[in-house]
């Protein structure tokens, strides 16, 4: 019997060409992330079980991103004990200020095609952009995988999503990914992988990829897959065209579905997660009428922080100013892409435009700083989770947006189709 | 008898022929500056009022400066009530383009002009030749309801500066010196004025360094004469023209005068927890930093920037070590980003962050935990200041903080 | 009759309340707040007319006018000290919160002992003994009549 | 089969872990710095009256969003004896049954509760409501090897021949 892109990967790891869905597994990890907010319960956890050493420290990564910078006096605390641990059971690859974890796994080569990676982190999923098995887990299961190397899966079932056509203009990957949790709902796609494919989706680049396999865990996903190809390749940096062994990456003709979703590239429209759900969504040209204004704009993280996303944002604010009274705030998601945003000047349309542009980090998307706001405030924004209180008090109204239009709602101060600014 | 800058300035903003030290005086203020920093305490003030106005909104000027990108639900309210108030009375507001007083210097500040803010480093003004001085919230209020407000005319300590700073040395370490020779409170209630052969050594910057400082000794005001350097300033940033220039008169009476000579002012820094607990450098060396920072109206300037990457370009800060780069300003981020110079500070492993007061205000946006020492640039280094009730703050020039980074430990530049 | 809360040279107004705390909604949500640096309990413990007592240069730093007004809050009666920073003071007065410069008192006091203030004799009595404090000038007198600065706002 | 019964706490559907612990608070030192925040965006009010042996019965998706397993530490703490939804998100599944925190799967006994109903558990077999009996099917193998053990700390001690 065919198998799906998941069966593939694990059966690959575990060099078991009988693997299939259901089953439950010990696969051998090829590398692991924790941020900063974990680490000290994974270093307490760590010791607690008894480990005197960890299994491989070549394929340990450490990334200080959600408490950058400190906010608050105890933070530098996390930035200690991960220092501290780094130096009793390292080396171990250590990055303090460089960008978001999600966004430097893949860019700094830590994550290869075929890949099984853990985080402490629900976003992890980030990494099936490149084609490899990654997700979250909690601090006490790391804790395990550093002392085994080890951790115990049930090989998910897999829903298959097929994108064909052309995209209109002012459509990217996050109106995708929106519109797909939106039918699948929060929960439909609790302990599956989602596979996607279809010519749409092989024209998208591996940033807008990133995108998509980011917020699958938004509709429950354990996984969110692309087949690797020629751009994942030379994005991994391993040529530029796909090596003959991650070729073999790629769901069979026969593979077996647990659900197949069929979309025309042609009908996808702007769309927002409207509040407090990531799975509330609706046309921005059906929010428009209500004239709901905009104090504040969000633009970064692990879903929409990348170059392009800041591109995207820079061709309607290019010599045009933000709304009197918003605020704008752009957190590029790594230390790379900010240096190529200023080297490519986008940095300087943003910020000519009114826009605030911080190191980059997790910022707003993890509610500890970064714009935080108040009852009644409307925020745009182009993250991942719109949830209640997500972004200050339960009475902030989230809404969950494409860079493009997170820009032109900046623009204009109330939500607004971005159509309007199209060519 | 003739009259210093300060009483000049005064008697102008009173309309009257002549001010002395002592005299208190009703003067028509030119612009009032006020940040979140304690708006919103003045706007619940202003509503409780029985008949709220404002003189002259024209004159007011607030800039949400001190937690920005905000930090927490409750700074969001109070940021809110500003933005609110400021939407509903037009009162010109900048949110996110800056540190209060440098948005101040390149847009609004003109000599001779008699300026309220309610933040302390008010007294940064007087590198435009401007009376700026620190009030409360209340003072404030009242200003803006009348227009006016009273000032008791300061003596003035007059500071003659002659020869030129070595290489390496900055206005910075000046100002720090001077700091330190007269004392916390070595001008509480006085203007410091600053003249001299020296002073058309010192750009712009390097005067809005010195006087921003000049309330560490507890200053009221700080004043410079207008000159090229000055007019040059003002044409540049938006073709402004003065209200008056003003020189002390030959015979002006000053509490007292100091000659310092910039050939002899060393790389210094201000020790934990006062500014005025100053040390050479060289004294402080191997005392091991867990962060630096460069920024701040104080020192978060272009030239300041300049120089912190031409001793960064091409080197890394130290692993552990957080570099916080800060600039002053949009304008001054913008002409950064354009020089390359964000980009080399990127590249240093630096993190650079939008322009804000950060952790010179010490309440987001890089403060620092229990037990860790900081190099900064910012204004103050009293306990605290600058995060966990435990922690240390060394002030020093951006040269310093800068080879600081780099090194892990406080350490000379040049 | 009030306790003495004393405290040294320069206290900076981060001191009085940190930076933190200062854009709470408002001063009553930050006076719990009051020294914590210097003295954690100081908010818990002070008492309705009850003095801080300090050496030169009392309420140096910024501008905070949170610094005199949480002191205010607190129900401190009045800070007696050396000297005073300018602004510090100035925001005081302002508020309605006495700052009195009275050279002798600080070297004649301990923490805890029981002093009593007569603002219109310009005295201070501590352990039977009678201190003499330096009167306001009059422009900053005839606010604290008037009852601040506010109060003679509303009676223009 | 283990047996109890409990007071009951009733929660919508996607209660995500922002609800359950908001990230302001997770940089905490401890779970019990944490404790009085719990669920504090959707209600206040509850981590100041759950008690020990309190019960929470929630819809689908229960535990969605964020990896935080301070979220299932925190309802730990708070006391809650176990948790039951008629579905949950996968990570605070794990993190849940790794922490050894009770969760049951059932989607009828929602529709016949209110807040404050006693109800009896008997573990792997029924819930008991109002005289009526909702079956609940027992966990897979490898879930009970760790609650068994105690957690995956215990069973990674064991391991490590330390308990």
């Amino acid at each position: 019997m065919g198998k799906t892109l998941i069966e593939k990967i694990i059966a690959r790891n575990l060099h078991d060409e009988n693997v299939k869905a259901g089953d439950i597994v010990t696969v051998d990890v090829d590398r692991v992330m924790i941020h900063d907010i974990f680490i000290p319960f994974v270093a307490d956890k760590f010791k607690e079980m008894g480990f005197k050493k960890i299994w491989d420290t070549d394929k340990v990564v450490l990334i200080y991103d959600h408490l950058v910078p400190a906010s608050q006096t105890d933070d530098t605390r996390h930035f200690r004990a991960g220092d501290a641990f780094a130096e009793e059971f390292g080396p171990i690859h250590v990055h303090r200020s460089d960008g978001i974890c999600h966004q430097l796994m893949p860019e700094l080569g830590y994550v290869k095609p075929g890949d099984v990676v853990f985080g402490t982190d629900s976003h992890t999923v980030t990494y099936g952009c490149v084609g490899a098995f990654s997700t979250g887990i909690g601090y006490t299961e790391m804790a395990g995988i550093l002392g085994t190397g080890k951790l115990w899966i049930r090989v998910p079932q897999t829903i298959r999503v097929n994108i064909n056509g052309k995209l209109p203009e002012n459509v990217s990957a996050k109106d995708i990914i929106l519109t797909v949790i939106g039918d699948l709902r929060a929960d439909g796609a609790t302990y599956q992988s989602l596979e996607f494919a279809g010519d749409t989706v092989d024209a998208l680049s591996v940033a807008g990829r990133m995108t998509i396999s980011n917020m699958t865990v938004e509709a429950g996903a354990k996984c969110g897959l692309f087949v690797p190809d020629d751009k994942t390749a030379a994005y991994c940096g391993l040529g530029g065209t796909l090596p003959e062994e991650l070729a073999q990456l790629r769901p069979d003709e026969d593979a077996v579905y647990s659900r197949v979703m069929e979309y025309r590239a042609e009908d996808f429209v702007p769309v927002m997660a409207c509040p407090s759900q990531v799975d509330s969504i609706r046309p921005v040209a059906e929010l428009a009428p209500e004239e709901i204004s905009v104090d504040q704009v969000f633009l970064g993280s692990c879903t929409n922080g990348r170059l392009e996303d800041l591109r995207s944002a820079a061709s309607v604010l290019k010599d045009r100013h933000i709304a009197p009274f918003v605020k704008m705030i752009v957190t590029p998601a790594s230390r790379s892409i900010y240096e190529a945003a200023a080297k490519e000047g986008i940095l300087d349309i943003l910020s000519e435009a009114g826009a605030m542009i911080t190191h980059p980090s997790c910022g707003l998307c993890c509610g500890r700083a970064g714009g935080i706001l108040t009852d009644d405030e409307v925020v745009v924004a182009t993250n991942n989770r719109n949830f209640l209180g997500r972004m200050g008090t339960s009475k902030v109204r989230i809404y969950l947006a494409s860079p493009l239009t997170a820009a032109v709602c900046a623009l204009e101060g109330k939500i607004t189709v971005p159509a309007a600014y199209k060519e | 008898m003739g009259m210093t800058i300060a009483e000049k300035i005064v008697a102008l903003a009173a309309g009257v022929p002549e001010a002395k030290a002592g005299d208190i005086h009703t003067v028509e203020l030119d612009y009032l500056m006020s940040n979140d920093g304690t708006t919103h305490l003045t706007v619940d003030m202003y509503n409780s009022l029985k008949h709220p106005r404002i003189a002259d909104k024209n004159k007011l000027v607030w800039i949400v400066d001190h937690n920005v990108p905000c930090d927490s639900p409750k700074t969001a309210a109070s940021q809110k009530k500003m933005r609110d108030f400021a939407k509903l009375n037009g009162i010109t507001f900048y949110e996110g383009e800056g540190v209060c007083h440098q948005v101040m210097a390149e847009k609004y500040v003109c000599p001779g002009q008699l300026i309220f803010g309610a933040d302390s480093h008010t007294c940064t003004y007087g590198a435009l030749g401007a009376f700026g001085t620190g009030v409360g919230c209340t003072d404030y209020l009242y200003g803006m309801v009348t227009g006016k407000s009273w000032v008791l005319v300061p003596e003035t300590l007059r500071f003659v500066l002659t020869g030129e700073l070595s290489h390496g040395v900055t206005a910075r370490d000046l100002i720090l010196t001077i700091i330190g020779k007269i004392g916390a409170n070595g001008a509480n209630y006085k203007a410091m004025e600053f003249t001299g052969p020296a002073m058309k050594t010192l750009s712009m910057s390097d005067r809005l360094s010195i006087c921003n400082l000049c309330v560490e000794a507890g200053a009221k005001t700080a004043l410079m004469e207008v000159d090229e350097i000055t007019l040059e300033y003002l044409a540049q940033h938006g073709g402004r023209t003065p209200k008056a220039c003003f020189t002390s008169d030959p015979d002006a009476v000053f509490a007292a005068e100091y000659e310092i000579n910039l050939s002899e002012v060393v790389p210094v820094t201000a020790k934990p927890h006062f500014v005025d607990n100053i040390a050479p450098v060289s004294e402080c060396a191997d005392v091991a930093i867990d962060e630096a920072f460069l920024g701040s109206c104080n020192n978060g300037r272009l030239e300041d920037l300049r120089l912190a990457a031409e001793i960064i370009r091409g080197r890394k800060v130290a692993p552990k070590v957080r570099f916080l780069v800060v600039p002053a300003s949009r304008e001054v981020y913008n002409a950064a980003l354009k020089e390359g110079l964000l980009n080399v500070f990127m590249e240093a492993g630096a993190i650079v962050m939008n322009p804000n007061c950060s952790v010179c205000w010490g309440s987001c946006q890089g403060v620092i935990g229990e037990g860790e020492v900081l190099v900064s640039t910012g204004t103050r280094n009293f306990k605290g200041r600058a995060g966990d009730k435990n922690s240390f703050v060394y002030l020093a020039s951006a040269a310093t903080v800068t080879a600081s980074a780099i090194a892990g430990k406080i350490t000379q530049a040049f | 009759m009030g306790k003495v809360y004393k405290f040294h040279n320069d206290v900076d107004t981060d001191q009085i309340i940190a930076s933190q705390y200062l854009l709470y909604p408002t001063v009553e949500e930050m006076k719990a707040h009051t020294f914590e640096s210097l003295d954690a309990d100081f908010a818990a413990n002070i008492k309705p007319g009850d003095f801080v007592v300090a050496a030169e240069n009392f309420g140096c730093g910024s501008s905070r006018e949170q610094a005199p007004a949480v002191l205010k809050a607190l129900g401190v009666k009045a800070v007696l000290a050396k000297s005073f920073a300018r602004i510090f003071y100035r925001n005081a007065i302002n508020i309605g919160l006495p700052a009195i410069v009275c050279k002798d008192i600080y070297d004649h006091v301990e923490q805890g002992d029981e002093i009593e203030l007569s603002m219109t004799e310009g005295t201070v009595t501590a352990g039977g003994q009678v201190y003499t404090c330096t009167k306001l000038p009059a422009h900053l007198q005839s606010i604290l009549d008037q009852g601040g600065l506010i109060a003679s706002l509303n009676e223009l | 089969m283990e047996q109890f019964s409990g007071k009951i706490w009733v929660l919508g559907d996607d209660i995500d872990t922002d609800i359950i612990m908001p990230t302001e608070y997770l940089a905490l030192k401890t779970i019990d710095d944490m404790r009085p925040y719990a669920f504090s965006p959707l209600r206040p009010e509850l981590a100041g009256r759950i008690c020990p042996g309190d019960i929470i019965v929630a819809g689908k998706n229960f535990g969605c969003g964020s990896s935080r397993e301070q979220a299932p530490e925190v309802i730990k703490a708070l006391g809650i004896r176990c948790v039951i939804a008629s579905s949950y998100a996968r990570i605070f599944f794990r993190n849940a049954i790794n922490n050894g925190l009770l969760l049951i799967e059932n989607s009828e006994i929602q529709k016949a509760v209110k807040e404050g109903d006693e109800i009896e558990v008997h573990v792997g077999e029924y819930i008991l409501h109002d005289g009526v009996k909702y079956p609940v099917s027992s966990l897979p193998q490898n879930l009970l090897d760790i609650l068994d053990a105690g957690g995956l700390v215990k069973a990674m001690q064991r391991l490590n021949g330390i308990v």
